[in-house]
């Protein structure tokens, strides 16, 4: 039996990284839990040193060994990783079993809406939005953060939506008028100055009246508008997801 | 007494029994003698008796098949062969080896199923962590908006308990004058307090202008807000210009840590 | 990048035991996720049969190694597993926790009849093992080691019974085809006579040919048997299992 398998068999079925210090333990433990075994008693006492050696030797092994892991040394502990160009897969491997994303920008956006106007309509929402809201509306219903609450008195008599109590909890806000000034942030009229008009509306707190730009300046605007990067999806935003 | 008892349990039933009887014999189950077998088999069941415990009904039954095994023998050979002339498949005999044949295949299957328990015993699975990827920007995730609406929150609260915000009722500000203003002090300081934006502001109404221009600011990819932590001090920074290469994915860096 | 890497890194770091539709699941959804990459795509749809090679390589690999870990497939899923040998220091590991109580000799005969006759109703079991089976079923039952699978075509229709994926589990087995000797003790599919079905109702199953009597014969002799008791219904047995 050779110490380094030991400890490879060790750091292959460790759930975290181990420092020499713990695996030396875990030699000692065995060796007490031992009864007659020798082989298991013989280990007890392993110097540092030898460990430290039997651990670059199996790093060195599996380097060579070539295969898409490798065994590291990280801030003093021991570990096997994975190695990077296989990050592809192990995104979707983890990807199957995440947990409900965060919300997208577009949800958060509808929501905030929804919130500061309720009851509001599909149509109102999408007045302010600038762009149809089925997907997202989906999506928030689903996840119980929005509900309907009743219909508009006006021609089709079309559902109105409100926040549901779930919505509260997840913004860690005890009632709705804990929003914060909800009156001036539906009062206050936005004019944006002329460098920055774009194309779609999209604040949630701007009543869709002074939202509504002359066609030909939005798309001009929009054709002028500033870095026009897609910060969510640029590497280095850390907004991704996971 | 119930040290006998508890040996005689040792046998999973007469079948077991009768292997132990056989094995101790040293013959093949095929090749051997029924009749003595029988007896054997029949003086344990004395034993058991003569000791008083309780006897597995399965016994008494296969004691009754011995004894009737045992009785044919004992017939005349001419009787046996009326007995037997009508088919040879219905012998008793037949039927117990056969039992006995199949009983043993799975006993030893029995014991490889053991054998192979001991083993998983002593087998352990990898049980990694769960793959992790480096958050892919030094750690900054943006806010989303209802953390600056929090955030905004709190600092109306203050405005509104300051004792003059009263008196300067004449707001000059607009969202867009607001939005200049940002974007210089930015341009001037790389980062700014979430705070910072606010100090200076004299009414809720500031407070809110100043707000939306902020909101506004975001939505036109001109600012990001980041915090660093839950909770901690929202900060704003220029967005970063377009990156010229977005086929260049953080992937060589994003090692899986296990 | 090769295909057997790829399955390697993702089986690395599974939190379970993955199954070949689940690494094919994976490799489909890195490849929807994958944009510009041209090799992630590649992988996106790669035959059933292609992974099964690549994955058997991948274990001859790893045996070939004669590391302190292999590459297994269990209950038709595969993971990496520690060598035995190296159990005490895994043990230690672990803290020394309790494993489930290895099952006693009567439940493991049981299991075995199970195994290789599936399906099987219980009075066949009995047959066989010449004793009542309650108590052993119970707990093959509440181990999950055995479950009902249907019923058998006889008189009063009794429960059939098989092996579970949990049994699998249990002795590390691939799948029932590596039971050993299993060709010699599996149940040949031959069907029964009438003549059998009512001579003694809940047989479904017919013994191995190698030990078969010719049915008339079974059923004269088995309605001909002496002392005709029913040996599991008697109380006090105190053979009871467990």
């Amino acid at each position: 039996m050779e110490l380094k398998f030991i400890l490879e068999s060790l750091l292959f079925s460790a759930q975290k990284p181990m420092s020499t210090k713990e695996l030396r333990d875990v030699l000692t433990d065995a060796a007490a839990h031992a009864e007659g075994d020798e082989t298991v008693r013989s280990f007890k006492k392993v110097k540092e040193d030898a460990l430290t050696a039997a651990l670059e030797e199996l790093a060195a092994a599996h380097e060579a060994a070539a295969r898409s892991y490798r065994l590291v040394c990280v801030a003093g502990s021991w570990q096997f990783v994975s190695q990077p160009e296989y990050a592809p897969w192990l995104k979707a491997l983890v990807g199957h079993k995440s947990r409900p994303p965060r919300l997208s920008q577009p949800a958060l956006e509808t929501l905030a809406i929804i919130a500061y106007r309720q009851p509001i309509t599909r149509a109102e929402i999408e007045q302010v939005r600038g762009v149809a809201v089925d997907g997202v509306m989906q999506t928030l219903l689903e996840r119980g953060l929005v509900e309907q609450v009743g219909r508009a008195e006006v021609v089709g008599r079309p559902m109105t939506y409100g926040t549901t109590p779930v919505f509260l909890e997840y913004f860690g806000l005890r009632a709705l008028e804990d929003l914060p000034a909800a009156d001036e942030l539906r009062r206050i009229p936005v004019v944006k100055p002329e460098s920055l008009l774009t194309a779609d509306p999209g604040l949630a707190t701007v009543p869709p009246d002074q939202l509504q730009l002359p066609a030909t300046e939005t798309a001009e605007s929009a054709s002028e508008a500033p870095a026009p990067a897609e910060p969510n999806e640029k590497p280095g935003t850390g907004q991704a997801s996971k | 007494m119930s040290d006998y008892k508890v040996k005689f349990e040792v046998f999973e039933g007469p079948l077991d029994l009768l292997l132990y009887l056989i094995k101790k014999e040293e013959v093949d189950i095929y090749e051997v003698n029924l009749t003595q077998l029988a007896t054997e088999f029949i003086r344990y069941i004395e034993v058991m008796r003569l000791l008083d415990l309780e006897i597995a009904g399965e016994f008494l039954v296969m004691a009754s098949t011995l004894m009737y095994i045992k009785s044919r023998e004992l017939l005349p050979l001419d009787q046996q062969v009326q007995t037997e002339g009508e088919d040879e498949g219905e012998d008793p005999r037949w039927e117990l080896i056969r039992q006995l044949v199949e009983y043993k295949k799975f006993k030893d299957a029995a014991a490889q199923l053991q054998t192979l328990e001991a083993r998983q015993e002593n087998i352990f699975p990898r049980l990694p962590a769960k793959p992790e990827f480096e958050a892919e920007a030094p750690g900054k995730p943006e806010v989303s908006l209802f953390d600056l609406v929090n955030a905004v929150t709190a600092i109306l609260k203050r405005v509104t308990q300051q004792p003059d915000s009263r008196d300067v009722f004449e707001d000059k500000w607009t969202v867009s004058e607001k939005i200049e203003v940002m974007i210089k002090a930015i341009s001037e300081r790389s980062r700014l307090k979430f705070s910072e934006l606010f100090a200076g502001a004299m009414s809720r109404t500031e407070v809110v202008v100043t707000f939306l221009a902020l909101l506004e600011l975001i939505r036109l990819k001109q600012l990001v807000a980041m915090q660093n932590e839950p909770f901690s001090e929202i900060e704003i920074c220029r967005a970063e210009p377009a990156a010229p290469a977005p086929a260049a994915p953080s992937a060589p860096e994003a090692a899986a840590t296990v």
